[in-house]
C-alpha cells in the first residue's frame, strides 16, 4: 500500500517481536462477536489513475465560479483569493501538523495565530480575539451562552434580520442551554428598533445583531448598542468582515461580542465547508472566551515566543467546567484569513470593499430599472448585496441565467432573490446578468 | 535556514504604501461612497499592515520553517491519529470545481459535490455499523454535541425528557466528552476504570438509573484498550432506557475489523481529520460526522443528501422532529471530499490494513519500548499504548514532561503526555499505521537513549529541548499577564495587580 | 506594486543617501540617444483579478488530457505523474533555488541531483550520468560532439529512425562542429543493419540509435553496439526510459553514451518544454561529459556531503575550452524525475511499462483489423507506440476523433499516423478510439 | 528542524516490497509480455528504490530543509537576477490546459498556448527593440548559440561564411560566450576592459578586421557598468561587417529604459528566468528566447507563431535559409507562460518599474556598503555592483571566499565571487527590485559585521560557516576521486593512482 510502509516481511518480523501468530491475532482482544469479518459495503479501490480521472469528473459536474460568475452570497462570498494564500497554506509544515501542544518546535502556527488575533482584533477594534470558532454561526451560539453566563441571564434578542441558517443554529444550542430567544422584528428590510426598545428588559442577557445584516443592509447599530447597553444587556454583533474595511468597527461603538464569519477573507467557498469563525470580545470578558488562544511569553533565554495560554478555560482541563467544548477548531483557515490580510494590507481591503460596494449598487440600480423588478428595501442602505422582487419565479430566472452560464441569486422566497456582487465580478459579467433578466418576458 | 532569530510579527514588518496586491480599478460608474452607503458610520483608519508579496512569502516561509509537521518526522501523539496525508486528497481539494463552488448553488448545477457527500453519508454509516449519517458537524466535539442532542431528542420524543439528565463518562475519557454532555444540558457522572484500564462494571451498575440518558465510551478506549465488556455494558444502560454514544477518535484501531453499531452502541461521531487522513491544519479544520441507528434517524439534523428515483441528489427536507442544525452549512466539505478520495483509495479490499497495521505498529512499539518504559497497562494493545515514567520520576526526579522535551532535541515530536489523566506521568504512543518499522525502531532507539540520560544526565532532560527555535518558555506568566495580541495594552486587570 | 517593495518615500531617501535628484538620473550612464522615454509596445497592465481570468481562459482554450484523452506521442508521453512529484517540486526552497554554487547550503539540491545521477545510471545500467541536459535532442547533438572529440573522428551515423525532431537539432548543432552526418536507412521500421555495415568505417566517431526508435519499434542494439565497436566508433543510444522498465538496458551490452529524452518521468507534457534531458556515459569518459556533475564528499568535520565537481570541464572555468557552452539545465525537472522514480520504484515503473505495452499492443491489434487500416510495420516488434496506414488523411480522422473529444495520433504523413499509448489510457478510451476509426466510410 | 543530522540516501531508505503508488491493473486481454516485445531482450532486475508515499514526502522535505532559496531570504547572487517568483505565475502554470497539453496538439485545439508564444515572440522584440524573436532556446546559453548561428549564416548567406571566423569578447564576459563561440566553431578574442570597466576601443579598434564576424557583449556589462561607448563599437564592428550581439543577461538593467536593438545591437537573447522572474528551480529550467533585427530573420529557427488572417495561431514553415532548429519542441512553454504572466502584470504602464528599482536597489547598496568595502569601479553602477575584498586579503589575509561563507553564519546566501574574473576578490552583489530596503539595510549591517571580524576575529571567516547542515568541503578531493553516485566503484582510472 502506497500509505503503509509495512512490507509483508516487517509484518511477520514485526508479530514475531510480539509474540503473535497473525495479524488476526493483534484483535483478540476484541469479543469475537464483536469482531467484523465480512467485507464492507463501501466502493471498490480505486487505483491512482482511476480516482484522478473519477474525481476531476465529479468536479466537472459543479457550477463553480471559476467557470461561471456567481452572484451568490447569503454568508459565503466569491471574493478573490490571493495566490499567497494558496502558496503559504500549500506548505506541509502548516497543513500537516497538530494543535500546537509543543510551543518549542510549533512556533509557526504559534505565531500565525497569536497575528490572526491581532488582525481581527484590529479589523473589529475588539480587544481580544480567539484563534478561531467552527463558524460564524456556532460562534454566534457559543457568544448568547457566553452572554448568559456572563449576565446572569436567560433571554437573548435576536434580530428577524439576522440569516435564518445563524438562527436555526442559534435555536438548536440554545435550547440545550434553556435560554430563550425571542426575535425583534425586521422593518424594512432592518431590525425594528422600536420593537427592540419595547421587548429588551432585565432578563436579557444579549441582544444579536448581523451588519450588515442578512439581506446585505446596515443596521443602526449604535443605537442598538445603546439600547442594549442601557437594559444591562450585551451586545453580540456579527459583521460582515469586508466592510469593516470602510465601516466603523463594532469595538468603536461599544459591541461586547463579536461573532463573524471569516470566510470571505481568503478561504474557499468550497460547498460551504470549512468556514471560519472569528471571535472576539472585550478585555473584561477574556477569562470567558471559547475556544483556543495564544499569548506572548518568553523562553528561558529571554527570547520572545508564543504559546496556548489561558488553558483554565479549555475542555482538556476544565472538562464539563470549560467555557466551551470545542477543541478543533480552523487553525488552517485562520491561517489563511491572516495571509489574505496580509496581502491585502490596508488600501487593498479597502478597494475590495469598495469595488464590491460599487458594483453591487450598480447591479441594483440596473435591476431595479426593469419593469417588474424592484428593490425588496428601496429605503435601507446596503453594502454588497440586496435583496429584489421578481417578476417570475426565482427558480426560473435562474434557469434562463444558467442557460447563458451565470449563477444567478439566492432564493429568499419564490419571487425574492438576493443579490450578492464581490469585486470579483466585472461590470460586463453583471450586464449580462442584468439582461438576461431584461430581456425576457416573464 | 542557518539562522535562528526570531521571525518579527507582520505589524514589524509592515511600512507605509506598500502592497502585495493588484486589484481593478471600477468598471462601473463612480459615485461617492457616502452616497452609496448613506446610513453609514465610516471609519477613520484600517489598521491593517502593509508588505510587499516578497515579504508575505518571506514571513510565512519563515513561520514554516520553525514548525514540525508530519511531512517533517514521526508524530506520536496518542489520540491525535496523526497518520501521513496523501499528497492526492490534497491534489483534489485544490480543483477549482470543488473548491470554487458556492454551497447555495442549485443542487442539480453541483452534482458532483452532491455526490460525494451522499457517499460518505453511506460509506461512514457502513463502516460504523449504523445506519444513517450526518455530515454536518465541524470537528470531533461538534459531533459530540450533536449525538447528545439526538439523545436527549430521542428521550424527549419518548417522553423521558425530564427525567433522563445524566450522561456517564469514564474517568479516562477526553475532556470533549464531559464537557459536550455539559454544553447540552446534562449533568455528568465519571465511571471508574478498573485495574485492567477498562470500564468498570460494577461502579457502573452504581450509577445506573432512569436519570443516565446515556454513556459516552471511547472504543478502543483512551489507555487503548477495548473495551472487552462492552457486550455487557450495552445491555446495562440499555436496561435503564439509556443510549451508547460511541466517541470515535479511535477508530483508527477498528476500520474494516469491527463496528460500534455491532457492539450496541446507538450514535457515533467520527474524526476524519484522524482516522482518514485529511490534514490537522495546526489544529483544524476538522470534520465529525455523526452516525446513528435507525432510532435516531428522525432527530437528525438538516443537510442530509437523497438519491431521487432518476438518480439526481438532492438536500432532504427535514423531518419534524429534527433537532434542527448545528452549524451553517452541510458540512466540512472540503474535508469531507479528501477522506472520500482516501477511502476510495483503500476500497473495501484493503481498507482494513489500516486498523492491522495501525495495531501491529502500537505493539510493536509496546514490546520494543516496554523494556525500558513501563507500559501503564501491560496487555496487548489496540492502535496506542500507554507508558508511565512514574518509575524515572521516583528516581531520578525526571518527569513525563522532560521526556517529551528532550525528545525534540533528538528530532521528534514528542507523544501526549499526561493524558489520560488516570495515569501519572502517562506517555501516550500513537504511531499509526503509516509509520514504517525503521521509524519505529530509531524512535526505540531515541527514547533508550534519552532513558539512559535520565539516570546519568538527568540535567540534560530538564534542560531540554535546546536545538529548538525557543526553549522551555514561560507558560506562567503567559496566563496570568495575557498578552493575546501585538502592542498589547489590554488585559483582564483581574491579575495585574 | 506587488512585487516591489519601494514605496515613493523609500526611493526618495534611498535617492538622497546615493546623492542623486530623481529615478531618471540612475540611467545617466546611459547616452542620451540610447535611452528608451516612450512606452512600449506590449499589452496593458493587468489586475490580477482580471489576469487570473484571462489566463483561466487561454487554458481552457487548449485541448489538455485531462479533458481528453490523447494518442500523441513522438517523443513526449502523457504518462501518468504521481502527485508526490507536484507536492515535492512546489517545494519553494527548490524552485526559488540558483544553481547549488554555495554547497552548505544547498545541500538540498545537490543531494537531490546526486540521487538523480544514481538512478540514472542504475536505471540505463551506465557508469555515471550528469545533472541533465536541455533535452533528448540537444543531448544527443552534445553526444556526438563529444564522441567526435573522444575519437578524434568527424563523421556520425545516425539512424534514418531516430526522431527526425533528433536529427533535424543534430543537423543544426553539427554543421558547427563540422562533423557529417550520415543516415542509415529505414527498413521495416528499423534500422538496416546491411546498410550500417556498409557505411561504417574508420572515420566514424559514432552510431546514433534510438531504441525504441521514432516509430515505437526495437533496434538491434546489441548487434549495433558490436559492429559499431568493430570500427572503432562509440554508439551513442537514445532509450524510452519507461522502456528501461522491462527491456536490457544499454549499460548491458556496451552502449558508450547515452542520451534520452526524459520527459516521461514525471514531467508535464507542458506544450513541449521545458523537456528533460538525460545523459549518462561509461566512466572512462567522464571527464570529457558536458554539463554539470555533482559529487560525494566530506565536510571538514568528515560528514557527507555532496558537491559540484569535474568543474574544470565547464564554460565558467575553461571559456571557449569547455566541454560544452550549457550553464543554466533542467534541475527542477531532474529532481521532478527522481521524486517519480522513487515514488514508482521498482515494482511501479514496471507496471507503467508493461500497462503502456499492452495498451499499445491491444490498440494496434483491434486497429488492424479495421479494414482500411494496417500497420505500417506489420514484422518490427514495438513497444508502446506504432505506426498505422490509414485509408483517409490523418487530419480527417483526427477531426472525426476530435468530435469525439479524443486527441488523436501524430501524423507521419498524408495517411499515416503515429500512435502513441501510455498507461493512463483506459480499454473504454481505446476502444471509443477505435470505433470513431471504424465507423465511417473514409 | 531541530535535528542537523544528515539526511540518508533513497537507496538506504529503501526496503524490498514498499510501494508509493497504486496503479491499475491491466483493463486490455492478457498476453504474455515475451509475445508482444517478441524480439526483446528482457533486464533482469530494475534496481529502483523502494519506498511508500510518506516516505518519499519525508525524504524530500528533509531534502528542501537543508536548501536556501528566495523565499527563505536575501539571495544577491550576481548576474543570476535572483528575483522574487510571483505565486500568480506559479498558478498559472499548474493549470491542466497548459500542463498537460501535448506539443503535437493541432494548434486549432491549441489556440490559447499559441496566444502565450505569439504575443510573447512580440512582447520580447519589442522590449529588446528587435524585429522578431525565437523562443526555442531553452537557456541563456542556448540563446547565445542560437545568435551565433544566425551571425553565421547571415554571414555564409553574404558569401563571408569562410572569412569571418572570429568573435570577439570582453575579458570580464560570461563563460559561456567564449564557449558558446567555440561551441560554433568560430575562434575567439577577447577585448580588454579599461581603467573604467568597460571596452577598451583602442584595444577592440587593434582586434578588428574582416575576419570578425561579431562581438558579443553584455550591456549593462559584467561590471555591472552600461557600455557607454556602446554607439562607438557598433559603428566600428559595424564597419568591418562584424555583428553585435548581446548577453541579455542583465536586461534587469534597462527594461522599458533602453533597448538594445537602439543601440545598434543585432541579435540578443532574453533570459526569462533572470529578468522575467520565472523561478531558477535549484538550476533550471530556463528559456532563452533571441530576438533579432530585420536582417537576420530568415535564419531563424523552426518553431515560429503567427497569426492568420481570420486570427488564428498557426506554426510558421520555416523558410529556405533557416538554421533548422535548436531544441526538439518551441521552447521552454511553462517558462515562457510565467514570464507572460509577469508581463502582463507591470504592463507597459509600468514595466520600467523593474529597472528603475533594480538600479535604485544597487546603487543604494554601492553607497551604503562601499564606506567599508571597496567598490571596483566606483561610479554609478546599474542593477549589480562589483565590490573587492583585495584590501581585505592584503591586511587580513581575509579573501572574498572567506566573506561569502561568514554570510551564511549571518542568514544570507552570498553574493557571487570571483567573477568577473578581472576583478581580484570579487564580489558581485544583484540586489533586484524586489527586495525591501530593510532587507538591503540589514544585510549591509551584517556586512559590517563580517567586515570588523575581519579586522580583529579572522579566524571567525576562515572557519565559517559554522551554523549551517555541512561546514566547508572536501572539493579537492571531490574532484580528484570523483564519486558521482551511490555506491560508486566507478572512477576514471586517471586519478586513481
Ligand atoms: C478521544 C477524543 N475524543 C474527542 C476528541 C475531540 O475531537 P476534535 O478535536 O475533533 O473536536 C479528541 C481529539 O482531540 C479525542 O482524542
Ligand atoms: C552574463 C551571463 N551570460 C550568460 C549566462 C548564461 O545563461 P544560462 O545560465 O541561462 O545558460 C549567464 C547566467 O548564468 C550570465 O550571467
Amino acid at each position: 500500500m502506497a500509505y503503509i510502509a509495512n512490507t509483508d516481511a516487517d509484518q511477520k518480523a514485526m508479530l514475531a517481536e510480539i509474540g503473535l501468530a497473525s495479524i488476526d491475532d493483534l484483535f483478540s482482544q476484541i469479543p469475537e462477536q464483536d469482531r467484523f469479518s465480512g467485507q464492507l459495503d463501501i466502493p471498490a479501490s480505486l487505483d491512482q489513475i482511476a480516482l484522478q480521472k473519477y474525481i476531476a469528473r465529479l468536479a466537472g459536474l459543479n457550477a463553480d465560479s471559476e467557470k461561471f460568475p456567481t452572484f451568490l452570497g447569503a454568508g459565503v462570498y466569491d471574493h478573490y483569493v490571493p495566490p499567497t494564500v494558496g502558496a503559504v497554506l500549500g506548505r506541509s509544515e502548516f497543513y500537516t501538523s497538530y494543535t500546537p501542544y509543543q510551543p518549542e518546535i510549533s512556533q509557526g502556527v504559534l505565531q500565525s495565530i497569536y497575528e490572526f488575533q491581532t488582525l481581527i482584533g484590529e479589523l473589529f477594534a475588539m480587544d481580544v480575539a480567539n484563534a478561531s470558532m467552527y463558524d460564524g454561526a456556532t460562534g454566534l451560539a457559543e457568544a448568547a451562552i457566553m452572554a448568559a453566563d456572563l449576565t446572569g441571564r436567560k433571554r437573548v434578542l435576536v434580530f428577524e434580520t439576522v440569516s435564518p441558517a445563524y438562527q436555526a443554529v442559534l435555536r438548536t444550542y440554545l435550547r440545550h442551554s434553556a435560554i430563550e430567544i425571542v426575535v425583534v422584528p425586521n422593518r424594512d428590510g432592518a431590525g425594528d428598533l422600536g420593537a427592540l426598545e419595547e421587548l429588551l428588559g432585565d432578563g436579557d442577557a444579549a441582544v444579536l445583531v448581523q451588519h450588515p445584516n442578512f439581506f446585505g443592509n446596515l443596521e443602526a447599530v449604535r443605537d442598538i448598542v445603546r439600547l442594549a447597553h442601557a437594559a444591562g444587556a450585551l451586545v453580540i454583533e456579527s459583521p460582515d468582515p469586508i466592510s469593516l474595511a470602510l465601516l466603523d468597527p463594532p469595538g468603536a461603538y461599544g459591541v461586547d461580542i463579536v461573532a463573524a464569519e471569516g470566510q470571505s477573507l481568503g478561504c474557499p467557498m468550497g460547498f460551504g465547508g470549512p468556514l471560519l469563525g472569528l471571535f472576539a470580545c472585550k478585555s473584561e470578558f477574556m477569562r470567558r472566551l471559547p475556544g483556543r488562544v495564544v499569548g506572548e511569553t518568553k523562553d528561558i533565554e529571554g527570547k520572545r515566543a508564543f504559546v496556548m495560554t489561558l488553558r483554565t478555560r479549555e475542555q482538556d482541563i476544565r472538562r464539563e467546567k470549560a467555557t466551551s467544548n470545542i477543541c478543533t477548531n480552523v487553525a488552517l483557515y485562520a491561517l489563511a484569513s491572516a495571509v489574505y490580510l496580509a496581502t491585502m494590507g490596508k488600501t487593498g481591503l479597502r478597494e475590495v470593499a469598495e469595488l464590491s460596494t460599487r458594483k453591487a449598487h450598480y447591479a441594483a440600480d440596473r435591476i431595479s430599472k426593469i419593469p417588474g423588478f424592484s428593490l425588496t428595501y428601496p429605503n435601507a442602505t446596503f453594502f454588497k448585496e440586496f435583496a429584489i422582487e421578481t417578476p417570475a419565479l426565482v427558480d426560473e430566472i435562474n434557469k434562463a441565467l444558467w442557460s447563458e452560464g451565470i449563477v444567478g441569486g439566492y432564493a429568499l422566497g419564490e419571487k425574492r432573490m438576493l443579490v450578492a456582487v464581490t469585486e470579483q465580478r466585472t461590470s460586463e459579467e453583471i450586464d449580462r446578468f442584468v439582461d438576461v433578466m431584461r430581456r425576457t418576458d416573464w | 535556514m542557518s539562522k535562528q532569530l526570531g521571525e518579527p510579527l507582520l505589524f514589524e514588518l509592515s511600512r507605509p504604501g506598500r502592497k502585495a496586491v493588484e486589484l481593478p480599478v471600477s468598471d462601473v460608474p463612480d459615485a461617492p461612497l457616502a452616497d452609496l452607503l448613506a446610513a453609514a458610520d465610516f471609519r477613520d483608519d484600517l489598521p491593517l499592515p502593509e508588505l510587499a508579496e516578497p515579504d508575505v512569502i518571506r514571513h510565512y516561509t519563515h513561520l514554516s520553517q520553525r514548525n514540525y509537521s508530519i511531512d517533517s518526522g514521526f508524530y506520536p501523539l496518542g489520540s491525535c491519529t496523526m497518520k501521513y496525508n496523501p499528497k492526492i486528497n490534497e491534489e483534489a481539494a485544490r480543483l477549482p470545481g470543488f473548491a470554487r463552488l458556492h454551497p447555495a448553488t442549485p443542487p442539480r448545477l453541483a452534482q458532483g459535490a452532491m455526490r460525494v457527500l451522499y457517499d460518505m453519508q453511506h460509506i461512514l454509516a457502513e463502516i460504523g455499523g449504523m445506519d444513517a449519517c450526518s455530515l454536518q458537524p465541524a470537528a470531533g466535539a461538534h459531533g459530540e454535541l450533536l449525538g447528545l442532542m439526538l439523545i436527549k431528542a430521542y428521550h424527549e420524543d419518548h417522553g423521558n425528557g425530564a427525567i433522563k439528565d445524566t450522561i456517564l463518562t469514564p474517568d479516562a475519557a477526553h475532556g470533549t466528552n464531559p464537557a459536550s454532555a455539559a454544553r447540552c444540558g446534562y449533568r455528568t457522572a465519571a465511571v471508574k476504570s478498573h485495574s485492567r484500564g477498562r470500564v468498570d462494571i460494577d461502579h457502573l451498575r452504581s450509577l445506573l438509573n432512569e436519570r443516565v440518558a446515556g454513556i459516552m465510551l471511547t472504543n478502543p478506549n483512551t489507555l487503548g484498550l477495548f473495551e472487552d465488556n462492552i457486550d455487557q455494558i450495552a445491555e446495562l444502560v440499555h436496561g435503564v432506557g439509556g443510549l451508547l454514544y460511541c466517541d470515535g477518535a479511535n477508530m483508527n484501531a477498528l476500520v474494516g475489523r469491527a463496528r460500534p453499531g455491532d457492539m450496541g452502541f446507538d450514535v457515533m461521531h467520527f474524526n476524519l481529520h484522524k482516522t482518514f487522513s485529511t490534514p490537522h491544519g495546526g489544529g483544524g479544520p476538522g470534520s465529525g460526522p455523526v452516525a446513528v441507528k435507525k432510532a435516531l434517524i428522525p432527530y437528525l439534523p438538516s443537510g442530509l443528501v437523497a438519491k431521487t428515483a432518476d438518480g439526481a441528489y438532492t438536500f432532504e427536507k427535514p423531518g419534524p422532529l429534527s433537532i434542527g442544525s448545528v452549524a451553517a452549512g452541510f458540512g466540512s466539505f472540503m474535508v469531507i471530499l479528501r477522506a472520500y478520495v482516501y477511502i476510495l483509495t483503500y476500497g473495501r479490499e484493503k481498507i482494513s490494513r489500516i486498523a492491522e497495521n495501525a495495531v501491529l505498529n502500537a505493539n510493536y512499539l509496546r514490546m520494543r519500548l516496554g523494556k525500558d518504559l513501563d507500559v501503564a497497562y501491560n496487555e496487548l494493545c489496540m492502535h496506542e499504548c500507554i507508558f508511565t515514567a512514574k518509575r524515572q520520576q521516583k528516581a531520578y526526579g525526571v518527569k513525563a514532561y522532560d521526556i517529551a522535551k528532550r525528545l525534540m532535541d533528538y528530532g521528534y515530536h514528542p507523544p501526549t503526555i499526561y493524558f489520560p489523566l488516570i495515569v501519572h506521568e502517562a506517555l501516550m504512543i500513537e504511531p499509526t499505521e503509516t509509520e514504517s518499522r525503521e521509524t519505529l525502531d530509531a524512535f526505540v532507539e531515541a527514547m533508550q537513549a534519552i532513558l539512559t540520560e535520565a539516570r546519568e544526565t538527568p540535567e540534560l532532560l530538564s534542560a531540554a529541548p535546546v536545538t529548538t527555535p525557543v526553549r522551555r518558555l514561560d507558560e506562567a506568566t503567559a496566563a496570568r499577564h495575557p498578552c493575546l495580541r501585538w502592542s498589547c495594552d489590554v488585559s483582564d486587570g483581574a491579575n495585574d495587580a
